[in-house]
């Protein structure tokens, strides 16, 4: 099978999608870029050229610059998907989500419990996530954990080239608004991807590796890091099994309890900050449903209750690091329940 | 234009339609059947029909908090709209939206919305629709004063206009965003120079005279259907009742209710034009208000009547897959 | 002491704080009302009158009614805060800080860390949260989980008169970014409220009742909801002692923390929806930090993952009810941990 | 307004000092030195200059993510700045903000913005505080064509006419958004025309021209400071490099940035103007050329020996107290 790029990956699902259904749309900033100018067009294609080439082959109808005016760019998206089209609009950096939130919270999300079930919404916004690159405080959080609180949206943290074309295809033929978080320092990273178009669900997680000491909940480029931290182990006796979820809304709860179930013990690893976020929710739903099997406390390597910093140095300091999540592994496997 | 005799006598009946499903809201509403805020468009009828009188099934409306309006100016059956008012499960919504919400798809109807400055996005989405499928549709907002200083409603007007997309801008100038006046909120006091800053084609009409309203929309709504892009109407317009019913309207003058319905009611205005031009005969009009009364009571005895939505439908309808 | 409804506790610490501090001033829609009108002026005194009468003491200049633009309050606020005032701004429902997010987000809670130290920004966001008044999908939420996620951001939850004129006072006087979370089911609940200004430190929780057998955190109107199911479990025998954090950011875990070692059960009370908000975030730091005196899994009690329903039937169904909530507590006092 | 020459060389040393400071970061940047993003201001000198001499301490600014000529044009230190932007712990921000969030309360300078659109409002807040405690300051935002866009822009200038406060807009029309030329992304192709719609006088100004838009500010501010309320100013003017240093430029025209820097210079302009009118000597000119050398050269070197942040600034100043 050919490697492909997190990048080639998304950009290949897209025509696809957009060849397969004319009421596929990609709108946005820049999605094409030179929209009128005396240069070319096309000049950006995306600010990290995921969209590159779509507007050769789909036009400017259809793959639609626009100003920078993001509530109006998620208000058509979520309006045109509401009468029929299926729009796959930009949040450039998903940290941009404050000057358009209502339109995806109060809009796109609420339109069918609102309308009794009347409504179909089949939106995708896509938009970059994660720090690690010297982007300081706004244009690099990771802040998932939002969309995912929101009934009504679907949310994905793809981790490889592999997932990431499927999840979006799967995302662009859902009929739910579906936000589809890109990390901006994958997008380079290669899996093998198979040229033709395909679907993975939502809801179900992916086990990178299997392991029967500590159960690994890892989101996004965080995966990476906790394999490599798996690795470390193994090399000391510790076997982590290693759950990737793809998705947090839906969230496939059954996989992530019945690992806890074997191992008794669990580290969620997310790169983003504490409060209220994905590692608190997964460590709440296994201290409700998984109590009984649990060996040891529930531990979540987070970045802290800090904004992104923009020295390098600090920066370093702020990502969870292959190292942080092996400590907290070794640390949980070396917990003895004194009352167990 | 010339209107037929037909067309009248619809325009009429919705705007009759309008103003007793509300005064009935509000009495419905005191009496503690009607639960939630209810926010009443009695006063403001010639804006609604005046537009949507251009728009047909396959167009789209975008509303706001004060959707009852619009949303049987649209072909909204009252009586749907009642029981989703009463919370019932035969609602347009199923009850699960009530008035802030109330919408119907089917008849292009996008929803009420609850956040000032919600609609207008929403309005480029469905031009865009329109446009993009080749539909020949075209996509409406209404926006209050108030909601016309929200800056979604500003980016909507610009993204229209770079898009060049079949859509109008209806501000419904109604003098007050709750208790502030435009005059106040409205820095330049000019809501139609406003929006024609953003290089669209703008007018202020009286909302008085739903002659005006239904000349200007339907310029609006030609040049948006002959793809030449949007267009903005402000209608001068006046509420009859608070902003929500149970405002005290410690804000207006005194007399100041009083003296609107007086001297700016809509449908006494349409009543003297048509008969005075010898177009409709009283007898026809009082007929309309007969029929209308009948459809109204109708609606209230079946909303009373219907049941409350399932316990199930709490969790209903989040997804349509999940 | 005297008697005073939430409302008036509210209104009397605005008013002590502008008189004391003449750079506090309140800036929103219809904070008084009919500016500019042939009315009255103060025709609102906000859209629940807890502003009434400032505009009478304070005038116009501090006392600030706008148009309808929350980004522009929110910038406003965020901009005068770090330029020397300390506005106390109104977003009427918290529903709708989708339209004016990033102010608060990306500026206001950042400025200090991004600044290298040198901002101050005290600034005070009061906004209504809650359901129960048939106000539908878009006017019935209790977003604060956002807020508390926020880096930079504190956020207060007050569920009693008493706690809220003493922690809306601490709230102006603190050195930054407060976001006010009020009830609007209870501004008419009334408590023995000191008329002198006192304030109450953040992070500190109240511990409403005393018990061995399990303890309850519940957060806002849900203190009342426990309470109530606490009496009724108390006359079966099952003695709560019940948690009311009072703040979310910063968060008393100690409190938290040192009643589950004593009674070693949780259940934790949330009007939020389910997904990544405080009952996951509290489950959480118990199920890592008093892991070892758990007897039983954590149960959290929340609405469903869904929008507010309009009808107040399904509306009563959606917000945790007493009765949900003294089952939680039956059920994990029953719980048997074979294990231990 | 006649210039002194006192006023004249510090107009022509800031403007010195942006553009080799921005040529150096460039450099430095390419050389691996700086870490993140950087949006270069080479080429729209005179807009900053222009305005902010007509500014004091007290006086504020709220910037773009294109920040560093404004900076330097309201008092920021050059050294200060480029520590910030190679990371040190001696940085303006303590090398936690960088280019993106670069910011000096002391000189007024509400910082650089990540966020499109983020400024104008922090701006009226700003005007508030000079407003209400009697400061007669002036609060000025900087937002490009881009950001003229954004919906919390056009939300700040009708508040800023509501509350008349002591406010200036100024547009930077540099003709791009980062890829997206404003004749497509500003539907009415008139920034200033459309800030007039807002009830704000507003002029559009040539930035080739630091002597137009320093007559258009002095307008402006002391409309402000009178207080007779806001004002906007579209700055027609251009940059000489990228988006961003990075930027592939494919949506210029051929050409286009030699002819920019040939014709459209506002140095060049500035110096023919000067020199022509017989108030500056060339060689008066060319001292400054020198100083401001020096002084860049100092700046990064300093910036080059600087420590990094100490490990602990990372969980230092998220809060005064928690
Ligand atoms: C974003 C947002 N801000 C504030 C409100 C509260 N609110 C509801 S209606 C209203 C006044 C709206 O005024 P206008 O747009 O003139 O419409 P009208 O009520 O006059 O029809 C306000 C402030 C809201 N629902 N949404
Ligand atoms: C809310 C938001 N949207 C998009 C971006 C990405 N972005 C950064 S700069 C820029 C272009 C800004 O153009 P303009 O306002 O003209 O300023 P210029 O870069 O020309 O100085 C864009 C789209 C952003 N930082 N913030
Ligand atoms: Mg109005
Ligand atoms: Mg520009």
């Amino acid at each position: 099978m050919p490697l492909k790029s997190i990048r080639q990956a998304l950009n290949e699902a897209l025509a696809q999608e957009m060849r397969r259904d004319p009421r596929v749309i990609v709108i946005g900033e820049d999605v094409a870029g030179g929209a009128g100018s005396r240069g070319q067009r096309d000049a950006y294609g995306g600010v990290l050229g995921v969209t590159k080439g779509l507007i050769g082959e789909f036009g400017e109808g259809r793959v639609i610059d626009t100003p920078i005016t993001e509530s109006a760019i998620m208000g058509t998206a979520a309006g045109a998907a509401v009468t029929g089209l299926r729009p796959v609009a930009e949040l450039m950096f998903c940290d941009f989500l404050g000057v358009c939130f209502d339109q995806i919270l109060n809009q796109a999300a609420k339109f069918r419990y609102m309308f009794g079930g009347k409504a179909k919404t089949p939106l995708v916004i896509r938009t970059m996530i994660g720090a690690g690159r010297s982007a300081a405080a706004q244009h690099s959080q990771s802040l998932y954990h939002i969309f995912t609180s929101v009934p009504g949206l679907k949310c994905v943290v793809p981790s490889n080239a592999y997932d990431a074309k499927g999840l979006l295809i799967q995302a662009i033929r859902d009929d739910d608004p579906v936000i589809f978080c890109e990390h901006k320092l994958m997008y380079d990273l290669r899996a093998e991807v198979p040229d033709e178009p395909y679907t993975i669900p939502f809801g179900e997680a992916n086990i990178v590796r299997d392991g029967d000491d500590v159960t690994i909940v890892a989101l996004s480029r965080m995966v990476h890091y906790a394999d490599e931290a798996a690795d470390t182990l193994a090399k000391e006796g510790i076997e982590c099994e290693l759950i990737d979820p793809r998705t947090t809304s839906p969230l496939d709860e059954d996989t992530i309890l019945e690992s806890v179930e074997r191992t008794g013990r669990l580290v969620v690893v997310d790169e983003a900050t504490p409060r209220c976020t994905m590692a608190s929710d997964i460590a709440a739903l296994v201290a409700g449903q998984a109590f009984a099997s649990l060996k040891a406390p529930v531990k979540r390597v987070n970045a802290p209750h800090t904004p992104v910093p923009f020295a390098p140095s600090l920066e370093k300091l702020y990502i969870p690091s292959p190292e942080r999540i092996a400590e907290a592994v070794r640390e949980v496997h070396g917990y003895v329940d004194e009352a167990r | 234009m010339q209107l037929s005799r037909e067309q009248l006598l619809t325009a009429y009946r919705d705007m009759v339609t309008i103003r007793r499903f509300e005064e009935r809201v509000q009495d419905e509403f005191s009496k503690g059947g009607i639960p939630g805020f209810v926010h009443l468009y009695a006063g403001e009828e010639a804006a609604a029909v005046g537009v949507c009188s251009h728009l047909g099934p396959q167009d789209y409306i975008a509303s706001t908090h004060r959707g009852h309006g619009h949303s049987i100016a649209k072909g909204c059956d009252p009586a749907q709209m009642m029981q989703e008012l009463f919370a019932k499960k035969t609602g347009l919504c199923g009850g699960k939206g009530g008035s802030m919400h109330i919408a119907d798809l089917d008849r292009g109807m996008l929803g009420a919305n609850g956040i000032v400055g919600g609609g207008p996005p929403l309005v480029i989405g469905a031009a865009l629709t329109a446009k993009t499928l080749g539909r020949n549709a075209v996509a409406v907002s209404f926006t209050g004063d108030g909601g016309s200083n929200q800056g979604t409603t500003f980016e909507a007007m610009n993204m229209a206009v770079v898009l060049q997309l079949p859509a109008v801008f209806v501000f419904e100038n109604n003098q007050y965003g709750e208790g502030t006046p435009y005059e106040y909120a409205v820095g330049s006091r000019d809501i139609a120079g406003r929006a024609a800053g953003f290089g669209l084609p703008a007018v202020k009409v009286s909302g008085d005279d739903f002659f005006a309203v239904h000349e200007a929309a339907r310029e609006a709504v030609e040049r948006a259907r002959a793809g030449d892009g949007p267009s903005a109407i402000e209608v001068d317009t006046c509420r009859f009742y608070g902003h929500h019913s149970g405002d005290a309207q410690l804000y207006r003058g005194k007399d100041e209710v009083r003296r609107l319905r007086e001297d700016r009611d809509c449908l006494k205005h349409f009543r003297r034009r048509v008969s005075e031009a010898g177009l409709l005969d009283t007898a026809a009009l009082d007929a309309v208000e007969s029929e209308v009364a009948a459809l109204i009571n109708h609606a209230v005895e079946v909303a009373r009547a219907a049941p409350p939505p399932d316990a199930d439908a709490l969790l209903r309808d989040v997804y349509v897959s999940y």
